[in-house]
């Protein structure tokens, strides 16, 4: 018989983020000795959208979506159901009829990141956020942060700038941020690929500043755990998890299980404390 | 008379053709500027093809038919500002505007063929702004159009709050998959707007100016061509473009995106360039900007059906397009 | 007098220059009126300025008994003026009808009406007796043809004064002849011109009355009947001038050849020339315009690619793949235009003419000595007699007789001792004609070898130590000595001879 | 001397100033194409200095000095490719290519030095690659580089594997951080770059040969003067320091990235044009573009610095830039 196929369509590839999740997707493949068909959306949904098509030109069973927008990629989806195909959403949700959802608990995310920056600084100062990308589970952190700064009466947010998720915005930025604001205390960054950045702005200033962030990512973990690192907590996510439980309810749903709707996978706040050892 | 004098059987007019059409030749075929570009397309065609079994059904044909009428669509207002020496880098942008604006109207509950006008309206407006800074104030098209870039892009952004509109009404979809006597809406209102840039081009007098503008400007000015105007209305086009593309693709995606559009301007450029059109000005032809448009589209879909791996369909897409160039060179230099 | 156009008093200045003060001109119906000066004089300016290009400091135009001003060239135009450019404002890309009719195409309601323009633009060549392509872009065409696609554009203009700036630099003299037909017609249909030329013959055959002008200065107005030749030199140079071209030294027994094209063909069903050139010798290419002269010259410096070239050097077998390995072999060339393959129009005098000679400049040996940089342009430009406020001047200011000398005076100074130069004196004043000529012969007389291209018959004969007579790309004669005279140099460039017949070879 | 016959005074050499330097007059500094951005760079300055009381510091000028410096790099190549009418879109990727490269053989084992001459290599033969299509082919330099754009982005991705490389040495952060003379070391490099470059093109032959060919390629060709190989050292040079200042940033950030630079082609061009370059060639310096850089970099460091919202910046700096071209612009055209 024909081999299983599988396409999955990623917002970006070079993120180790994503390129962890595609190790495990062709792993997970190779041991059921599916087919896998892999695109790069370089977060321009108009693009994923035509991958995705040119994916259901081939034939695909499975359809893994990890979409750079939300509802941008509807139409995708649309078409990917109307062709028969199973369309399981990874990392972002995707709107229309998906037939199931793998991603982290993005707001928990935001608001165990920041909680655990206020109490680092001793509940008191000035914090500032690295924003974005403006896509769903992005906003959802930032949403997530501001709600656990909310509790704090006495800290104040000051600052919100754009890294991009990437390190040379992120450092640039941050530099500035230090110093725009010469009291700050804390920075929040909404992924690991702009928290190195900071953390490099950080260092070179010299000030007792803290970072949290989200992902847990190798660079991350290993930055946490330097002497003295200003680097002090991930909400780490589990990238290969999270493509192993999609393709695992995608071929549930294909042998006709019913599959729940939406499967969020709880974020684990790594520190220093249990830093050594964590790895997606 | 000092100069040395000739017979004047040698001066006669060449009395053969005058009004005739110009012949048909295979040299005249080769000098036309877009000879190499359709050879370069069937090339790729014909290699797509061997490489992928399922590449040339009529499925995937409409399909690249489809995925090319953005860039497409866009890249016809770019033909004209690129031929008259121009450049506009503000496409992406100010669709990315023009769809948002025309989405969140509509959303929040003006009449839809208003919020399309308003849409258009905006892209249409930012295009003649570029226009004025260009052909009236004389600044530099590639620096305008890079601050207009970032200007519509902020908009956009500070319009949306950086979140997607979506909630459109359901017949919005038509013009992104809707079809009409069997052609899809996207690639017919791509057929359209390459028909009428093609009267405009090369039937009417708007479209000599054009790229007499490119060919040269200080003699198009004495020759009593109003330049400004015309390179007023040629960016006006490019806006216009931006927001028809802007249109199909808030209809595919049905939501008005704030980071749509990013790097547009790249392929807008290259279908213009890959299809003939003179980066210089003066030389091209919206006919070609199809092909050129095409063979972009095709190498996309033809990468992704032969399942080359993403990171080296980067590389394979330089090398084709460096190839497709270097054939096409214009070989007479001096 | 009935005059339709009075100029009185203009005065226009440029940074550093005036060029022009208190100029008067008046031109009647039907006539052709020449406007006479040196290079500089400011023959161009004034015509810019009737025109509408430039507006002028002082002074009154008057049209028809009254005064106007033009603020742009379309209100010359819509008060019925048409002017021939003295530099080319064609569009390259565009064939010969839509440059013709650019900015007044005709319709058919929205759209253009091809076949009409075509058909007009066919009748308006007829009528110049002028073979012209009208399929392919104007850059494919000959600089003679770009020309006469310039005077059929501004005869479609059916203007009331039609001005000509310099027109006949770049045509044969049977073109001039058709353009002269022309003029005369319409001189009969009141139609009245401003001529402008260097060619003194030209004026005394087809125009009524003179007006010079001398540094920008109004020096007078004749009747042409009322003056001769050298009248109008006195007038227009301030001194007399004698014989033009200086005396042909004697001819060198045994001068070695430095330049030997022993075999060159430059497309492959084409004529195979071959020619010597030697020390101390000025070789004329002579032909008529489109002969190949000018392919012949780019094709052995290496700019234009050829089919077969085997050339040697002071007897030694050289490639000469491109113009910068042709100047290293001593071999430097004076571009036909000087505006696109002269110029770089945005540098100074001083960088023009330095460009491609910086070994003179080095100091510790990578960097310009910009002192004996300027050191050497003063000298340079003091010889050839470059007009200009200083060396730091732009050229793209300089008037066109000015730039050609700036292009000359860049060989003057360089290690180069083979030198082509390609119509070298194509709108350059008398006066500073017969400098060009004194120069061209203190060259060779330094030991330069110097092929000189020429359309003028007068400086084939008179500056040629040897002619080399094109015909259809083939050198059909090598003439010298005596054997130089018009009537030769002409039947040799317009038939062929009895050889070349029986084998039939043919270029087109 | 020949003993030509002329009259004195149409002889006008200004016999007053061979060799002397151009006088400073007003009229003459308002020339100068760098007088207009240097007015630009001290309006925003002053604008940032009433806006935000801590952008006038020491540290903060420190930190704008050290931000500009990767921009201000790639733009001396970015200017030298302008100059001669060209434009290379490819110095980001090569950036990122070279960057991870170096840093990729550093963490492999390979000598440091020799892994840092690698990267260098590449990023200079990235250069001369485009320069050899752009002189000897013949192909228009904005298609070129976009190819080799996107196959340089690709070849880095590919050796990565999409991951950044960590684990470099620890005195790598010395170029990113250290201080010679208490300056910063990109400071230092940005510093030394510069006044080499300046003498290359102002006191050089090579200098004239750029302006040159920016101004008539046809006239620098037939003066003789070796067009193709001065544009090949052109790219070059631009693949040169895009590889410098991957050093610089890779020092930076310790680590190789393989997504840096994307869009910096953008940030260089504007930093040339916005430095009194023309985009067209054979007119302006390199002293404008390290102006050009700094503008920019103030305005993104102001705009921060007062704390405006990320999706405002984007209009505000595209209204910026507008109006410095706008007050720049070349007044002399007809
Ligand atoms: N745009 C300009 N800027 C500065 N100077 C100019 C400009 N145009 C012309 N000139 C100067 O004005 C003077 C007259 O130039 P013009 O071109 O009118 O001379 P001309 O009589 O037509 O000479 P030619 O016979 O060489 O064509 C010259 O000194 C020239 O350098
Ligand atoms: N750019 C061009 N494209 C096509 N044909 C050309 C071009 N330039 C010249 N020719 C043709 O090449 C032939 C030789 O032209 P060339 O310029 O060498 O002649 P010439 O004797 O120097 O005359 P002149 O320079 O006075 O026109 C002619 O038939 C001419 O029409
Ligand atoms: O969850 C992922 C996010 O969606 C992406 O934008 O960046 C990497 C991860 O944080
Ligand atoms: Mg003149
Ligand atoms: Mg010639």
């Amino acid at each position: 018989a024909e081999p299983l196929k599988i396409g999955m369509t990623f917002q970006e590839l070079n993120n180790p983020y994503f390129v962890s999740m595609q190790k495990a997707l062709n792993e997970a493949a190779a041991s059921i000795g599916a087919q896998v068909f892999v695109t790069d959306a370089h977060h321009d949904v108009s693009k994923q959208v035509s991958d995705v098509e040119d994916m259901l030109q081939k034939k695909i069973d499975i359809l893994l979506v990890n979409p750079t927008d939300s509802t941008g990629i509807v139409s995708a989806v649309n078409s990917a159901k109307k062709a028969g195909v199973v369309v399981v959403a990874v990392d972002a949700n995707a709107n229309g009829p998906v037939d199931s959802f793998v991603g982290s608990k993005n707001y928990d995310a935001g608001v165990m990141s920041c909680e655990y920056l206020g109490k680092a600084i001793g509940s008191t100062g000035e914090v500032a956020i690295l924003d974005g990308i403006p896509v769903v589970p992005i906003l959802e952190r930032v949403r997530g942060c501001k709600a656990a700064l909310a509790k704090f009466p006495n800290i104040k947010l000051v600052d919100t700038q754009n890294g991009k998720q990437e390190r040379a915005t992120a450092l640039s930025v941050t530099e500035n941020m230090i110093q725009a604001h010469p009291n700050l205390k804390g920075v929040f960054s909404v992924n690991d690929g702009g928290s190195m950045g900071a953390l490099a702005a950080i260092d070179a200033s010299g000030k007792d500043i803290k970072l949290t962030s989200v992902d847990g990512a190798p660079e991350a973990i290993t930055a946490m755990q330097k002497p003295d690192s200003k680097f002090i907590e991930t909400s780490a996510q589990f990238p290969r998890d999270q493509v192993r439980i999609a393709i695992g309810i995608a071929l549930a749903k294909k042998w006709g299980a019913n599959v729940p709707k939406v499967i969020p996978i709880d974020v684990k706040l790594i520190d220093k404390s249990n830093a050594k050892g964590f790895s997606w | 008379m000092s100069k040395l004098t000739m017979e004047p059987k040698t001066a006669t007019v060449d009395s053969a053709s005058p009004g005739a059409p110009v012949r048909l030749t295979w040299a005249g075929l080769k000098r036309s500027t877009i000879f190499y570009p359709f050879v370069g397309l069937v090339v790729v065609c014909l290699v797509m093809v061997f490489a992928s079994n399922s590449f040339l059904s009529a499925a995937n044909i409409e399909n690249i038919a489809r995925q090319v009428s953005i860039n497409a669509i866009i890249a016809v207002g770019m033909t004209c500002v690129i031929l008259t020496g121009g450049v506009d880098l503000s496409v992406g942008s100010v669709m990315a505007l023009s769809g948002t604006l025309a989405a969140g109207l509509m959303v929040s509950g003006m009449n839809a063929v208003a919020a399309l006008v308003v849409g258009i309206a905006v892209g249409l407006g930012f295009g003649v702004a570029n226009g004025i800074f260009v052909a009236f104030a004389g600044m530099p098209p590639i620096i305008v159009t890079l601050a207009t870039m970032g200007i519509a892009r902020g908009l956009a952004l500070i319009y949306t709050g950086g979140y997607p509109i979506d909630g459109l009404p359901d017949w919005v979809a038509f013009f992104g998959n809707g079809k009409v006597l069997g052609v899809q809406m996207p690639v017919v209102i791509m057929l359209v707007v390459y028909l009428l840039a093609w009267v405009l081009l090369e039937r009417m007098p708007f479209g000599r100016y054009v790229y007499a503008i490119g060919g040269n400007e200080d003699a198009t000015r004495l020759s009593g061509v109003r330049v400004a105007r015309v390179k007023l209305i040629v960016y006006g086009l490019a806006g216009l473009t931006s927001a028809l593309a802007a249109i199909v693709l808030t209809a595919r995606l049905m939501s008005g995106q704030p980071n749509a559009g990013v790097g547009f301007e790249l392929d807008a450029i290259a279908a213009v360039v890959m299809g003939g059109t003179s980066i210089s000005g003066g030389r091209g032809s919206i006919v070609g900007t199809l092909i050129g448009a095409l063979l972009l589209g095709v190498l996309n879909n033809g990468l992704n059906m032969v399942g080359v791996n993403p990171y080296v369909q980067n590389v394979i897409k330089g090398g084709i397009i460096l190839l497709a160039i270097y054939i096409s060179r214009d070989r007479r230099r001096k | 007098m009935n005059s339709i156009l009075r100029l009185d008093n203009i005065t226009k200045s440029f940074p550093g220059v005036k060029a022009l003060q208190g100029i008067h001109l008046d031109v009647a119906a039907g006539e052709v009126h020449a406007l006479l000066g040196e290079n500089g004089a400011g023959k161009s300016t004034l015509m810019k300025i009737l025109s509408g290009i430039y507006q002028p400091d002082e002074g009154t135009i008057t049209l028809n008994g009254t005064t106007r001003t033009f603020a742009d060239y379309h209100d010359a135009v819509a008060a019925g003026i048409g002017i021939v450019f003295q530099e080319f404002s064609l569009i390259p890309f565009l064939n010969a009808v839509e440059n013709i009719f650019l900015g007044r195409e005709l319709r058919k309601g929205f759209l253009l009406d091809r076949a009409a323009m075509r058909r007009s633009a066919a009748a308006i060549f007829a009528r110049l007796k002028v073979d012209i392509d009208l399929s392919v872009p104007i850059r494919e065409l000959s600089v003679a043809q770009q020309q006469f696609v310039e005077i059929g554009k501004a005869l479609s203009l059916e203007a009331r004064i039609l001005i000509l700036d310099e027109p006949t630099a770049t045509l044969t003299p049977s073109e001039a002849e058709h353009l002269f037909d022309i003029m005369r017609e319409l001189k009969t249909q009141g139609v009245a011109m401003i001529f402008i030329s260097h060619h003194l013959d030209e004026i005394f055959e087809v125009c009524d009355r003179i007006t010079v002008l001398r540094d920008g200065q109004y020096v007078g107005d004749t009747a042409v009947a009322d003056t001769d030749v050298s009248r109008l030199v006195e007038m227009m140079v301030g001194r007399k001038i004698e014989n033009s071209f200086p005396p042909k030294p004697p001819p060198r027994a045994n001068a070695k050849a430095v330049l030997e094209v022993e075999a060159l063909q430059i497309d492959k069903d084409g004529p195979v020339n071959a020619f010597v050139l030697r020390e101390g010798e000025i070789l004329g290419f002579a032909g008529l315009v489109g002969s190949g002269r000018t392919e012949t010259a780019l094709a052995v410096i290496g700019a234009d690619p050829a089919h077969v070239k085997k050339v040697k050097i002071n007897g030694r077998d050289m490639k000469l793949a491109d113009p910068a390995a042709s100047l290293d072999a001593g071999i430097g060339i004076l571009p036909e235009s000087r505006k696109t393959e002269g110029l770089i129009t945005d540098f100074s005098i001083k960088q023009n003419i330095s460009i491609n000679n910086f070994g003179k400049y080095r100091q510790a040996r990578f960097f310009i000595d910009q002192r004996n940089e300027a050191r050497t342009t003063a000298a340079i430009m003091k010889r050839v007699g470059v007009k200009a406020p200083t060396m730091n001047t732009q050229v793209s200011t300089l008037s066109g007789g000015n730039q050609q000398k700036v292009v000359i005076a860049r060989w003057l100074n360089h290690h180069a001792n083979i030198l082509i130069f390609d119509e070298p004196t194509r709108g350059i004043d008398v006066g500073a004609k017969a400098e060009i000529y004194l120069l061209m012969r203190e060259l060779t007389g330094r030991g330069y070898a110097i092929i000189m291209i020429s359309s003028e018959l007068p400086e084939i004969v008179g500056m040629s130590d040897r002619v080399a007579v094109f015909r259809q790309g083939r050198i059909e004669a090598i003439l010298e000595g005596e054997q130089i005279t018009s009537n030769a140099v002409m039947t040799h460039a317009t038939t062929a001879s009895a050889a070349s017949l029986e084998q039939g070879v043919s270029h087109e």
